[in-house]
């Protein structure tokens, strides 16, 4: 039997941020832990969302030293100079639509903080509009949301797989940042390189592959996003720690969390996890692999820690995905409380007033209203909740619409702030909001074309 | 045979819902192999596609992981257009496994329960 | 008996705007009504909160052409023409902080749509900053709100009252333009125009007080803010009629609304209004008069006009009311929702999450948590509430701080944000916002250093 | 004498609130006569200050208009600091006439009630 205590070369591998707005200081922790293990170590930060790209596509076209994550600061400033001195490496996609800028932004906060300056590779070719037509990308198979042919295209990024991260990381760097990548090649990239995979071994890569896809959301491996209490309790939820994989050199790895934190992990933390995001298990699709879940096997086998074994690769797609982002108008929000007597009919008379009210000065758009307490996020306002729900008591109106210009938007969420002296009995605390909105859709494109784009930099 | 009530498969099941575009995934997980017979036999496609129905769910596809007691149901056409199009307080669909763990009603029985169930008052 | 009908001198005064967020095509019926009117008709709009002047002053110390209300267009475009040709004229305090400016705005309108420049007359002496030094004010007794000692003053005005208004329509204008006034004044100033009132008319002076004070707040004398369906019904609330005062030279009016509109004009709907934002019914205090309530009576006439008569006037106070703004910081407000079983525990969890990491990283600021379905409005999510609610449901989390720094109002909402990897169980739909915060207070000034700094100006 | 339940003063008064500062202040004001005698006699400012007390009240006045069959409740405090300072959804405390339509509990009987109100329905 392997064992994984003295015969395995492992890599550890923590996840400092799983989506654009994660905590700041999670990786501290990690870091903290890491400092005692000798073993490779890497700390990974997701942090960029579907839409994220079109606005940060905005930031750089406006000033071409911005571009990259807007949070790059807040993630990098806590822990860079113990990273550096601990020879933790950093691999993250705060690079958005402008991975050399953000490079350059880690330079510049070392020297602030007076520490040595860190060697950093950056992995260009994710943005195809660099290298295809308007014409080719609007021509290309849609897999996934809107109809792209009127658009205009905002941001197109490819999905890049973890080998480029590999090739950075024989470089001899000390951080790794790319623009679009999928989520999990920010681990599957240090594996390769530290275990020496070629395209070949499938079932590494599929290991891998599940490995990050178990990371890349932060806690929610570990705890978060899962209490129910009284069902299911997580100690400490406030303080959960972020996760830390330990990759064996057999392809099984361990799920576990820093020292000193909250949270939980165990056999249900990690199946809730595998399974977000995930269509069908047999056939997880990345760029490297097509990991095979079908397999696994999870084993407790101390508290916190899970071993993750039985992963089965296939052969990598020839098609690449692309996500398009375009610019769609504005949704404007509004809402308005009613408590009290009778608070579901007053609530339910203010929604008629402004959709009378929008039918009446012809405002066009596709709106939606909703009452919150009365079910909103699961049944619209012209629905019948099956919750149950008392004629008295807490409920806010939510009207919601999407325009194509702004000057509608803001005529319609009026019409819900204009209930304080024209709507019914009682109303209060509106809240009003316009967003400007991206819709993006999903192309599939020929590796062949993307691969001889990618380009490794070193600042 | 154990003593069996209808109760929503929360007493029996966890789960998460995830989106891509206007496809939502909503997994069920077992507590215990006891809950995975009922969730295998019970929690067809038919019936997840009617309970997702007024969301506008047009196709349910369900897959088995039997080795970690779990389905996934990858549902259609649920998100109102998707995270971009929709107009819905929560437009990624994130509460929507709850909404699957109330409305679907099983028959249960206490073994398919956790030790420390609330649920198990229902049967006293 | 006096004769309503035949003996008496008339002045329509209608109101088509409550508030700075009213509907802009109010004001429509209002003056289709009072083109086969021949009586003196005067058109007021209030849109004047009292927040409102610390943004506009900042508007006009960026652009010295702005600081007037940002929706003077919206209120002014569609009825100008009519009001022009028709003698309609127009008394509004859309002069916020730059009076003279909101006069200029609407010449300019005039000349885009091709009809004649109105004559416009602008009363000015309300922005006390231009005659009281900054220690003066701040020495001075306060009436309410906080204490001021140690603010930066952003805005600084006084209540202006009637009679510059009066002696502004007195140089034959069609349109009189104030900053800060006395909401009621708006109707008072035509009145003591039209039946030449003195200042010693104190019964007149009190029920043209008490008819401004019905006219101020837009619908909501007309059956809007009333409607409580199935105990109080208001027909046809979405096209509510804005009011209408019909006032007799003997000081008697009536309330009524415009033809083909719905809402509701009774008793009821006057006395709540009437009521609104009073403090003691025997003393209204404004500039020109202190009116006297108790002695009303209300007649309904006819459907939806009612008779207003038995106002009483005592003596003018001899200190007026100045609202001083100044900064105070940022608001971060933030939501999720919870829905489904145990919804009501997991919104809970998610505010104890919020509550422990506020305190672990050290944000310094006044905070508050509600939940939205269990009675937020009325109860704090750290009290009990009073409602039925169950377990299961349909429950949002708010939580809402304040703080001297931006960035700390950012990672406040930041805390609720990051709920979306690292709080309970199926949170969804979060939204944050920021806000930058005005704190008010009211002090009192002898109208003697007033009252020779007001002066009209002809555009 | 007519069969009285206890109901809340919704049933036979209606309000509305409005706000200066921290203060507010919330009308109540009686359908008919009887329920004015109702209102005048049990609404006092003692059990309207409990009422709004875990608000923040520190005190209330009330004024009385019987031509209109209306009391005034002047409210101190009961704002969290008023519209500038406070943290409350509903700022401007603009539903606090709900709350005091629905937690003050009189004895009520039929002829204090509309003839159309929902409330008669109790007594059946």
């Amino acid at each position: 039997m392997f064992n994984y205590v003295t015969m395995s070369k492992k890599v550890y591998i923590g996840c400092g941020a799983g989506f654009a707005g994660d905590r700041y200081d999670a990786s501290i922790p990690i870091v903290e832990d890491f400092k005692s293990i000798n073993e490779p170590k890497y700390l990974m930060f997701e942090v960029l969302a579907e839409r994220t790209l079109a606005i940060a596509q905005q930031y750089r076209i406006n000033d071409n030293t911005k571009g990259y994550s807007p949070y790059l600061d807040y993630y990098i400033k806590p822990v860079l100079e113990d990273c550096l001195e601990h020879k933790i490496k950093i691999i993250s996609n705060m690079g958005a639509a402008n991975p050399l800028g953000a490079a350059k932004r880690i330079v510049e906060i070392a020297k602030e903080k007076n520490i040595r300056k860190p060697k950093i590779a950056v992995v260009l070719g994710d943005d195809i509009l660099n290298y295809m037509s308007e014409k080719d990308i609007l021509n290309s198979p849609t897999m996934e949301g809107l109809d792209i042919k009127n658009s205009k295209i905002t941001a197109a990024n490819v999905y890049l797989g973890a080998f480029p991260i590999a090739n950075a990381l024989k470089k001899d760097v000390d951080i790794v940042i790319v623009g679009r990548s999928v989520d999990s090649a920010l681990a599957l990239g240090p594996l390769i390189h530290e275990f020496d995979w070629d395209a070949k071994n499938l079932n590494m890569l599929s290991s891998g592959t599940i490995c990050g896809h178990l990371l890349e959301c932060g806690a929610q491996v570990t705890g978060a996003y899962f209490a129910d209490p009284g069902f299911k309790d997580v100690p400490d939820l406030f303080n959960v720690g972020f996760p830390i994989a330990e990759f064996h050199e057999n392809g099984d790895f361990f799920i576990t969390k820093p020292k000193n934190t909250g949270g939980l992990v165990n056999k249900a933390t990690i199946t809730e996890q595998l399974l977000y995001e995930t269509h069908n298990p047999n056939e997880y699709i990345v760029p490297d692999v097509v990991a095979d879940m079908s397999k696994l096997n999870l084993l407790e086998k101390e508290p916190n820690k899970v071993l993750v074994k039985g992963a089965v690769g296939h052969k990598k797609p020839e098609l690449l995905k692309a996500t398009i982002c375009s610019e769609s108008g504005f949704m404007g929000e509004a809402e308005m409380s009613y408590a009290g007597p009778n608070a579901l009919q007053r609530a339910k008379l203010a929604i008629e007033v402004i959709e009378k009210r929008i039918q009446k000065i012809g405002l066009q758009g596709k709106t939606r209203f909703d009452i919150i307490g009365a079910g909103s996020v699961h049944f619209s306002s012209s629905e019948e909740n099956t919750y149950n729900n008392e004629l008295d008591g807490d409920y806010r109106i939510r009207s919601a619409g999407f325009f194509e210009n702004k000057e509608d938007a803001e005529q319609f969420v009026a019409e819900t702030y204009s209930l304080y002296c024209s709507g019914p009995s009682a109303g209060g605390g509106a809240r009003t909001s316009i967003t400007k909105e991206t819709s993006t859709a999903s192309i599939l494109i020929d590796r062949n074309i993307v691969e001889p784009q990618i380009k490794i930099e070193i600042i | 045979m154990l003593h069996k009530i209808k109760l929503p498969v929360h007493s029996i099941a966890h789960g998460r819902a995830g989106d891509k575009g206007d496809v939502s995934n909503v997994s069920l997980i077992a507590y215990n192999k006891f809950g995975w017979e009922n969730i295998r036999e019970n929690a067809t496609e038919d019936i997840v596609l009617s309970i997702f129905k007024h969301l506008g769910a047009t196709s349910v596809k369900r897959y088995e992981l039997p080795n970690l007691m779990a389905l996934n149901f990858v549902v259609q056409n649920a998100l109102g257009g998707g995270v971009n199009s929709s107009l819905r307080l929560d437009r990624h669909g994130k509460t929507l496994s709850s909404y699957l763990l109330y409305h679907l009603i099983l028959n249960v029985s206490l073994d398919m329960m956790p030790n420390n169930s609330p649920y198990r008052e229902k049967f006293k």
